[in-house]
C-alpha cells in the first residue's frame, strides 16, 4: 500500500462514476422504496447518499391497486402498487424544484405500458432540470402485445431500450426482471440496444393464500418479492450478468447492510441501491455508507472501484 | 418523526392475550391523539416489518418521553413484542400519522358534545383523545365494545375521566350484551338533540356501521382506520384506502392521510 | 355439513391418491433433505408420513461436489450438494429392504446427466420392490447438449419424460425448476409428454460471496436456494400450473408448517413435500400432519381435497 | 439421539465475547467424549439452522442431564443463543457423531501415553475427553493455545485434572508466547519415547499442523473437524469433508463419519 488511506477523504474512496455520471458513494435507493426523496428528508441527511430513484413515473398520474397492497413473507415482502405514482409532470413540477437543494443525484424511474407511454414519460423529464439519469423500469406488462411482460423477452426489451435511448437526454439504466430463465440474454439484448448501465434485479414474482378465507393476501393476486430472501437470487444474477457485460451495473435485491453492499461489488456491481430494508431501517442507506468507507480503510482498499467484480473464482 | 432507540420500562401480558408496554423514549416528542409508532424490538432478524401501534399513554418527564401501547398478541411481530423485557432496545419510529381532530367540535357557534365508539385492540388509540376532550370540557360519552370480560382494555383509566362510560360485550360477561353498535343505536335513538362528533376506532366492521348509524342521524364519523403497512411513514405506498371525494376516488396512505378519516368518505 | 367430523378417522380426512397411488396423508418429505428416509426413524414415526422422496439416485453411485457445499441466507440456505448418492443399484439392494418395513409410499427420486442415464437409473429401479414411484429431477445440465440444464428447456424436459415414461413400470412424476421465465410452458410440456404428475419448486439458482476472500462461500460458485424465504415464489408457481394442467401437482418449496401446507394445497397442489425444515425442525412433517387434521376438523373439511384449488379469486 | 426441548440454566459472558450455557434436558442422554448438539432457541424464526455445539460438560442427576456448551459469539445464531436467559427453551438435537475412541491407547499390549493439542474454541470438545483420560489413568499431556489469556476457555476446569497442562497465547499475555503447535514440537522432540496417541480439535491450521507433526514423528493424529452444518445428523449431506483412503478419496459427514477423523487420512 503506497497510499496513506487514514489521509484519504470519504468521497476519494468512495466515489464512482456510471455512464459519465459522478456518485460520492455507490450506495443508491431504490424505486419504490424511497417515495420521491422528500418523504426522507426528515430521517437522513439527503446529501450523504450517492444518489436515489424515484418512485416509477408514468407519463399520467396512475391511481394503483386496490388494497391489500402488500404482504409480509420470511425474510421479505410480496408488493402490487400497481405502480401509484403523482406522473412525470408533477415529478418536474411539484418535487425537483424541492430536489435540487440537496446536493446527490437524482435518478428517475420509469414505465409504461407501451412503447409510446416510456416515450412520451422520457420527453416530458427530459424537460426536468437536475436529473441525472433515467432508470427504466421494463417489468411490465405491454398492453398491446398480449401483456408479455417487456422485461422477459429479450427482444421486447430491446426494442424499448433503443426507442427510449433516441430521445432521451440523460443516461439510460435499463432495469432487469430476474423472473427469467436466462438474465445473461436479457443483459446483452439490452446492451446491444444502447443502455448506457444495468441495475440488477426487480422483484421475483410470488403470492401468498390467507388459508382461512382462501383468497389470495393481495387484491392483485400475484406480486413482487423483496427483501433479504432474495438477496443470494440477486448476487447470483449480478455475478452472471457481470461476466458477460461491459456496460456498468447497479446490484439491487435484499441489502440490508454495508456488508451485503460489498457482496455485490464484489460479484460485479459499480453501485447498490437499497430498497425494501429502507421500509424497517430508514438509516440503513447512511449505515451503508459507514460500514463501506470503514471496511475499504480497514481492508486497505484506496479507492472502492478496486472491489468491482474482484471475486475470485479459484477454490480455497 | 424520530427514528430512534427507545428502552422497555415495564411490560405485562394481561386478558386474553393482551400486552401492555412501557417504553422511554430519550426525546420530547410532540405526540397527539390517534398517532402511532413503528416498532420492533432491536437486533430482531424476522420478522422484518416493525408493527404499527397507537400511543395509550404519554407522558414526558424532563427530556425523556414515557410511551405506553396496548396490543393483541397475534402473529410474528406482537409476538416478539411481548417477549421484551425490561431494559430491552425497541426501534422507535414517530410519532406518525394524523391525529384525531377536536377542531369540529369547537368550529361551531354552539359545542359539540364527543361520541367515541372504541371496540377491541382500537380501544388504546381514543384514550388520549378522551382525556383532551375532557381536558377541554367536552360533554363525551364513551361506548367500548369487547369480546367478553377478558378483551376490555384500559376500563381502569377510561373510567378516570369525566365522561359517560358504556360497556358492551359480546357474550355479557360485563356490561351490557351485544355489539357495541347496538348500544350505539340506542342511545342516539334516545338524544333529544344529536349534536355530537363521533370518534370511532375498532375493528373494519365496527367501524362501517357505526358510520353508517352516525350518517343516519346526520353527524359526521371521524375513523382510525388499520392497514397492514411496510415503511409507516409514506414511502412504500402500501397502506392506502380507497376514499371517496366529489365524483372521484383515490388511494390515499393510512400512515400519512390517515389513520384517521372521514366515515362517509371511506370506500368501507 | 352432514358429515360428523369428530367420528371420522385421521385417514378418512387426509387420505389422498396420485396417479393411482394411495399416500395416507398429502405429507411427503422432498428428496434430497431426507436421506434414503432411514436416518429419520430414530426421531419420528416413518408409518405416519403420506410419503417420502429419496435423495436424487443416479444410476452409479456419486461422490459430489467439494465442500464447502452449503451456505445459510435469509429464510433458506444455498446448497451445492452435486447430487453425491449410492447410486440406484445400492438403494435397491441395500434401503430398500430396510424400507418395505415402513407403511409409507416411496417415491425414487432419479437424475442424469443424459437421457441414457435417466433410462438406466430407471431400469436399475424397476428391478426394486417396494417403489411407488418416480421423481424427475431434471434440473441438472445435460452434458450432451452442451449443459443446458433439461428443466429449463420445455423440449428437453419433454423428451427425458416421455423417454423415461416408455421404460417405467410405476408412475412418473416431473420436478420442475423454477429458474424459467413462464413454467406453464414447461408444465404443460411435460404433461403432454405423459408425466403422470407434477412436483415444484425445485431450488432456485443463487449465490454468496465471503466478503474478506472474496471467494464464492460455496466451493461450486452457485447453489440452489430452498427454505421459507422461496415459499411465496413456489406458492405462485403451484398456482399458475395448476390453472393449465390437468395432472396432480406436489407443491414444494418453503413449507415449514401445516399453514404453509394448506397454503399449498389452496393454491392447487393435491400434496406437498417439506424440504429445508426438515433440517432445522426434524419433526416438522408430523406436526404438520396433526395440523391439517385439526385445521380440517376446525373447518368442517371432510377430506382434504375439498382444499385442493379451493382459492377464491374474487376480491374482499 | 434425542430431539428434545431443553432449559436455560445458567448463561454466563466471558472472555472475548465467549459464552457459557447450561441446560437442563429433562431426559438421560448418554453422550460421549467430542460429541456434539445441534442447538437454536425455540421458537425463533432466523437464523433458521441449529448450531452444532460440541459438549463441554455433562452431569446426568435423576432424570434429567445437565449439559454445559462454551461458544465464540460471531454471527447470528451464537448471538441469538448468547441472548438466551434462564429459564428460556432450546430446541436440543443429541448426542451427535461419534466420538472421540480412548481404544487405541489401550489396544496395545503396553499403555500409551495421550497428548490432547486444542486452541481457540475447539478446547471445550476435549474437556470429557480429557477427563475420561485421566480417570482411566493414561498418562495425559494436555496443550492449550489461544490468541489472548482473554480467550483461554476451560483452564479452571483443565487445572482440576491430573494431566501435564502447557498453555500458550499468541501474545503471550498468559503461558508460553506462540502458536501450541510451536510447543507441541519442542515437546516431542524431547520426549524419549514417543509413545503418544494425539487427540486435537482447534482452528483447522492448527489441526493441519498438529497431524502433520505428529505423523513426522510416527504417531497418530485424531482430530475433531468443524464444517457448516444444515441437519446435524447425516440427511443433508452438506458438512461433508474429503477423506484419502487406499488410493481413493470420498467425501465424508462430518456430522456422522466425524466429527472426529484420523489426521492423515483427511484432505486438508
Ligand atoms: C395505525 C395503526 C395503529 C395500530 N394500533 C394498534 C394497537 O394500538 N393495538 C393493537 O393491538 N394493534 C394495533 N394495530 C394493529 C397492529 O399493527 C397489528 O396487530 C399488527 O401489525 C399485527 O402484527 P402481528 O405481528 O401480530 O401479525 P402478523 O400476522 O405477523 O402480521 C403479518 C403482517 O400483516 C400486518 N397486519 C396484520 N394485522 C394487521 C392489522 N390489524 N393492522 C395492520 N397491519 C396488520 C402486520 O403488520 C404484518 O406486516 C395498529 C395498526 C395500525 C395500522
Ligand atoms: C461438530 C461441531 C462442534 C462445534 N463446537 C463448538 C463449540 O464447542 N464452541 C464453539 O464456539 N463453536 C463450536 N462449533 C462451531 C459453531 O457451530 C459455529 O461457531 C457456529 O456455527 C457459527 O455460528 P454463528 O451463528 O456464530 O455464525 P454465522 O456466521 O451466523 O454462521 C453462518 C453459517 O455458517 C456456519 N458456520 C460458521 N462458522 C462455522 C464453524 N466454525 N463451524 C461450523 N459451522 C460454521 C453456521 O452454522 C451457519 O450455518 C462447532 C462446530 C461443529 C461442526
Ligand atoms: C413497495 C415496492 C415498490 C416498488 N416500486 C418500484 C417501482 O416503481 N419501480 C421499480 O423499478 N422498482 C420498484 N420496486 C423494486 C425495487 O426498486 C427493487 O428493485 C426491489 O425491491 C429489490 O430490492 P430490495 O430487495 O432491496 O427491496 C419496488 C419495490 C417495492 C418493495
Ligand atoms: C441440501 C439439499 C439437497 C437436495 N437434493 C435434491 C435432490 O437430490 N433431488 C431433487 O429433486 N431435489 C433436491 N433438493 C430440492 C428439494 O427436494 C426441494 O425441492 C427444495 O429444497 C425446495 O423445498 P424446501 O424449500 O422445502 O427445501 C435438495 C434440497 C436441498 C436443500
Ligand atoms: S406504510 Fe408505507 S406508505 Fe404507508
Ligand atoms: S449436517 Fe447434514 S449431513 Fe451433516
Amino acid at each position: 500500500m503506497v497510499d496513506n488511506l487514514s489521509t484519504k477523504s470519504e468521497s476519494e474512496i468512495l466515489a464512482i462514476e456510471i455512464a459519465g455520471i459522478k456518485f460520492k458513494n455507490p450506495v443508491l435507493t431504490a424505486s419504490g422504496t424511497f417515495g420521491y426523496g422528500l418523504d426522507f428528508a426528515e430521517l437522513i441527511d439527503l446529501n450523504r447518499l450517492g444518489g436515489f430513484c424515484s418512485k416509477g413515473l408514468s407519463p399520467k398520474p396512475m391511481k394503483g391497486n386496490p388494497p391489500p397492497r402488500i404482504v409480509e413473507t420470511h425474510g421479505g415482502m410480496l408488493n402490487a402498487i400497481g405502480l401509484q405514482n403523482i406522473g412525470a409532470k408533477a415529478f418536474v413540477t411539484d418535487k425537483l424544484p424541492l430536489l435540487r437543494n440537496y446536493n446527490t443525484q437524482i435518478i428517475a424511474n420509469v414505465f409504461g405500458y407501451s412503447l409510446d407511454e416510456y416515450i412520451e414519460a422520457i420527453e416530458i423529464l427530459n424537460q426536468g432540470e437536475g436529473i441525472a439519469a433515467y432508470e427504466l423500469n421494463i417489468s411490465c406488462p405491454n398492453v398491446k402485445e398480449g401483456g408479455i411482460v417487456i422485461g422477459n423477452s429479450p427482444s421486447a426489451a430491446a426494442s424499448v431500450t433503443s426507442a427510449v435511448k433516441r430521445v432521451a437526454k440523460r443516461p439510460v439504466i435499463v432495469k432487469l426482471s430476474p423472473n427469467v430463465t436466462d438474465i445473461k440474454q436479457l443483459a446483452l439484448a439490452v446492451e446491444s440496444a444502447g443502455a448506457d448501465a444495468l441495475s440488477l434485479i426487480n422483484t421475483l414474482v410470488g403470492t401468498s393464500i390467507d388459508i382461512y378465507s382462501r383468497r389470495p393476501r393481495l387484491a392483485n393476486i400475484t406480486g413482487g418479492l423483496s427483501g433479504p430472501a432474495v438477496k443470494p437470487i440477486a448476487v447470483r444474477m449480478v455475478y452472471e450478468v457481470a461476466q458477460v457485460v461491459k456496460i456498468p451495473i447497479i446490484g439491487i435485491g435484499g441489502i440490508a447492510n454495508w456488508m451485503d453492499a460489498v457482496e455485490f461489488l464484489i460479484a460485479g456491481a459499480c453501485a447498490i441501491q437499497i430498497g425494501t430494508a429502507n421500509y424497517y431501517d430508514p438509516t440503513c442507506s447512511i449505515k451503508t455508507i459507514d460500514g463501506l468507507l470503514e471496511y475499504c480503510k480497514k481492508q486497505n482498499i484506496s479507492q472502492i472501484s478496486e472491489l468491482v467484480k474482484s471475486i475470485k473464482l479459484i477454490a480455497k | 418523526m424520530k427514528e430512534i432507540i427507545a428502552i422497555v420500562q415495564e411490560i405485562n401480558l394481561f386478558g386474553n392475550g393482551y400486552c401492555r408496554l412501557k417504553l422511554s423514549v430519550p426525546t420530547i416528542l410532540d405526540i397527539n391523539a390517534g398517532q402511532f409508532a413503528m416498532l420492533k424490538p432491536a437486533r430482531l432478524f424476522e420478522p422484518l416489518l416493525r408493527r404499527a401501534m397507537a400511543f395509550y399513554q404519554v407522558k414526558v418527564i424532563n427530556n425523556t418521553t414515557f410511551v405506553d401501547f396496548i396490543f393483541h398478541i397475534l402473529g410474528r411481530g406482537t409476538q416478539a413484542l411481548a417477549e421484551l423485557r425490561p431494559g430491552d432496545q425497541v426501534e422507535f419510529l414517530g410519532p406518525l400519522g394524523k391525529s384525531f381532530s377536536i377542531a369540529p367540535i369547537q368550529k361551531q357557534d354552539q359545542v359539540l358534545r364527543a361520541l367515541i365508539v372504541a371496540g377491541g385492540v382500537g380501544t388504546p388509540a381514543v384514550l388520549i383523545l378522551a382525556q383532551e376532550l375532557c381536558l377541554k370540557r367536552v360533554e363525551t360519552y364513551i361506548f367500548l365494545g369487547a369480546r367478553s370480560k377478558d378483551d376490555l382494555i384500559g376500563i381502569d383509566d377510561f373510567s378516570l375521566l369525566p365522561a359517560k362510560l358504556t360497556i358492551t360485550t359480546d357474550d355479557g360477561s360485563v356490561g351490557e350484551k351485544g355489539f357495541v353498535t347496538e348500544s350505539l343505536e340506542k342511545f342516539l335513538e334516545m338524544q333529544e338533540q344529536n349534536n355530537f362528533v363521533v370518534y370511532t376506532c375498532g375493528p373494519e366492521i365496527m367501524m362501517k356501521r357505526t358510520s353508517e348509524i352516525a350518517t343516519s342521524f346526520g353527524l359526521k364519523t371521524y375513523a382510525s382506520l388499520e392497514a397492514r403497512m411496510a415503511c409507516g411513514f409514506g414511502v412504500c405506498v402500501g397502506c392506502v384506502v380507497e376514499i371517496q371525494q366529489s365524483n372521484d376516488f383515490s388511494y390515499q396512505r393510512v400512515c400519512v392521510e390517515g389513520p384517521i378519516f372521514e366515515g362517509s368518505e371511506v370506500v368501507w
